[in-house]
């Protein structure tokens, strides 16, 4: 049976037919992160017939992951395996003409641009906003589209930056957020996950086969459980100035002063980030999601179930009960978002 | 009459997904400084705004019969 | 560890909560059709942790299903697996909690009595209008509701229908539709697919976890390629003389006379199905999507790599080429929707 | 102008996904009429229609300003 039998029923839909199929069949894609998107968003473009795909998460399969991460069954959890490499295993069989690249390491300034290398488009199925601007200044400094995806709750958002022409992440947000809402923090279901999944890889689509004119150009906002959905035209976001898609651009996120950094305190099974200073009160209001939370003019301490976190006013923070720089940020992350 | 819509964790803190607000018009501001103070919104500084689906300014103006949309930052993936 | 911590994330969602996951853990959900709406309904119930799923499907896992059916693997095609038993062996790998009844065989009048029995939902993953106003009886005669979903192209539209509340089926259309688009007779994309289910499913959970109050109420219809988006009040469509959810009801689609219904000619490699009467040019137009088209005054017939089909005036079809009811059925249903 | 969005296979049919008419006004039958004429609608009759997101009858007027969905039966799952 011809190879491009498989995809029949996709050559039928007109804006893509043949010649669409054929680009799609030749172009790369990467994917930051493994976790709810981005293990969907890998499943659909496996099973679209892209060319390639680079998927990179630094995590490994957790119990409360298989509510919805697609990819991802029991045995994984009871292994451990990383999701990077659970996710190729099974996109292998559902279709072995993909070529996957699993990378287990974490994506940051420094192996960003290894992995952007021919990459034709980035697709963000990140859980925190270090990551994402960090990762905006790469799309604008290398010149590859990235689409923007986000979900909790019932809610989701999507919006598809293209350098040098739509408003950037930091136009859009202007502040960089001191806390993002994460799974971990209010919960999600399922449909909302696979709404911004949807978005997501229909955008993909799109720029894949070349059809440009048919992006969506607005940012979409929705909430699944209260019947919202909302199309916003984010073109006065645009900002001349700003640092990273503006004239002078100097890609701030990039830049080794603007980056958390993670070292292992020897013999204290403690891992100490440095990143963002937060505003203890709305600190310890948000902690509380997570375990116990105990506070002094100094600093602020969440103790959960495994680990200890103390936070201090001059941005640095502890986490006790791992030697592990990965599932450190791990947990950070899902506290802060 | 304003009608505000609040998306994801705003819902939460607000203890609603929407409210209606019986102004004739106020500027995005002054609407945002009113809805930390009236609804413990914690992240209202960080949210976006959109206006009738459109992105609004901090001196953009709100007017009855509009619907604001408020967008905090969502990072879940 | 506990069974619910796996939940955790959706328990997290305020709207459900604990009560809501244990409300969810004790309903059972019939879906009826295993194609690219039905695998993904089921995974993400199953994912959810409901009580029980009953799976009803009459098809095999084909080449083709694999660019849009999440659930099926390169394997299931070589193993010809049929649908539904692919689907119960790959959910149980995900979550071995949740009970699934597998049933190889067609959903009609006949069977779906048996099928619905301790019913809460029944989920629309269907092909086929005969089946759907079938379906639709069915829903008010046993007082169950149901979701409606259906995708071609870039499109999909979901409604959920509620008996003795909403408009029913009959109501909307009105005229029973002589075709209906199928992905076959158009094509498809993934994110299609995977759009309607996310609305089918979180509808599905309002219903499941008793928050009727948030049920969307209005009929949701999406263009993904060309970023339409609408919700439709519908409200005026009931119809107080509805033959399904009139006063007077008597449920026409259940009653013999206006069944499609089949026979193998003996000897002949051939299957009979008795249907509706095809308008023969509109009929003629619509078949050359799927093979060389002849026609004179008495029937029209239309000639595939593997099978012959002729629509005679008098509303009967010869599938020529089989002696299966079920791919005779599979194939009528995929020309004329 | 009234502002015409087919879905689904409408859009193959009328070999584009919206149209918009120089009308002022049109009942909902005579609006089917003149798309089956004009753009070689195979299943008009058996499509929904909706006027600014409502489900419309038959005898309902169209009028400059609106936006009309047609919607045919799709059946594809």
């Amino acid at each position: 049976m011809d190879k491009m039998d498989r995809y029949h029923r996709q050559i039928l839909f007109q804006p893509i037919g043949q010649s669409g199929q054929e680009k799609l069949m030749n172009k790369h894609v990467l994917i930051v992160g493994c976790g709810a998107l981005g293990s969907s968003i890998a499943e659909m473009l496996t099973r679209s017939g892209i060319g390639k795909l680079t998927l990179v998460d630094r995590d490994y399969v957790d119990l409360t992951n298989l509510q919805r991460q697609h990819l991802f069954v029991e045995d994984d959890v009871k292994n451990q395996i990383p999701k990077a490499i659970a996710a190729k295993e099974a996109l292998e069989r559902i279709n072995h003409h993909v070529k996957i690249a699993a990378h287990v390491i974490d994506a940051n300034p420094d192996t960003f641009p290894q992995l952007v290398r021919d990459v034709d488009l980035i697709m963000d199925a990140t859980d925190n906003f270090d990551i994402r601007f960090i990762l905006n200044d790469i799309s604008q400094k290398y010149n590859i589209p990235w689409i923007f995806g986000a979900c909790v709750g019932s809610s989701g958002m999507s919006y598809t930056i293209i350098p040098k022409q739509t408003p950037c992440l930091d136009c859009l947000l202007k502040v960089t957020p001191m806390f993002g809402a994460t799974c971990d923090s209010v919960g999600v279901i399922g449909p909302a996950v696979q709404m911004v999944v949807s978005h997501q890889v229909t955008e993909a689509m799109k720029l894949l086969v070349e059809a440009d004119m048919q992006l969506r150009s607005k940012l979409v906002i929705f909430d699944l459980w209260h019947n919202q959905f909302q199309m916003i035209d984010v073109t006065r976001a645009k900002t001349s100035s700003c640092p990273s898609c503006g004239k002078n651009a100097n890609y701030p996120f990039l830049q080794y002063e603007n980056q958390a950094k993670t070292e292992v305190l020897c013999g204290r099974d403690t891992v100490q980030i440095r990143g963002k200073s937060y505003d203890f009160s709305l600190l310890a209001r948000r902690l509380q999601n997570f375990g116990d939370v105990t506070e002094n003019p100094f600093l602020v301490s969440v103790k959960t179930k495994n680990v200890r976190l103390v936070f201090f006013k001059d941005g640095r923070t502890f986490v006790h009960g791992t030697n592990s720089i990965e599932e450190a940020k791990r947990i950070y992350y899902q506290m802060v978002g | 009459m304003i009608n505000i819509l609040f998306f994801a964790q705003m819902q939460e803190e607000a203890g609603k997904e929407k409210i209606d607000l019986d102004i004739e018009k106020i500027k995005v501001k002054d609407l945002k400084e009113y809805l930390r103070n009236h609804y413990n919104l914690s992240q209202i500084n960080e949210s976006m705004i959109a206006i009738n689906e459109a992105y609004a300014l901090e001196t953009d103006e709100v007017k009855a019969g509009d619907t604001v949309a408020i967008i905090p930052p969502v990072s879940g993936g």
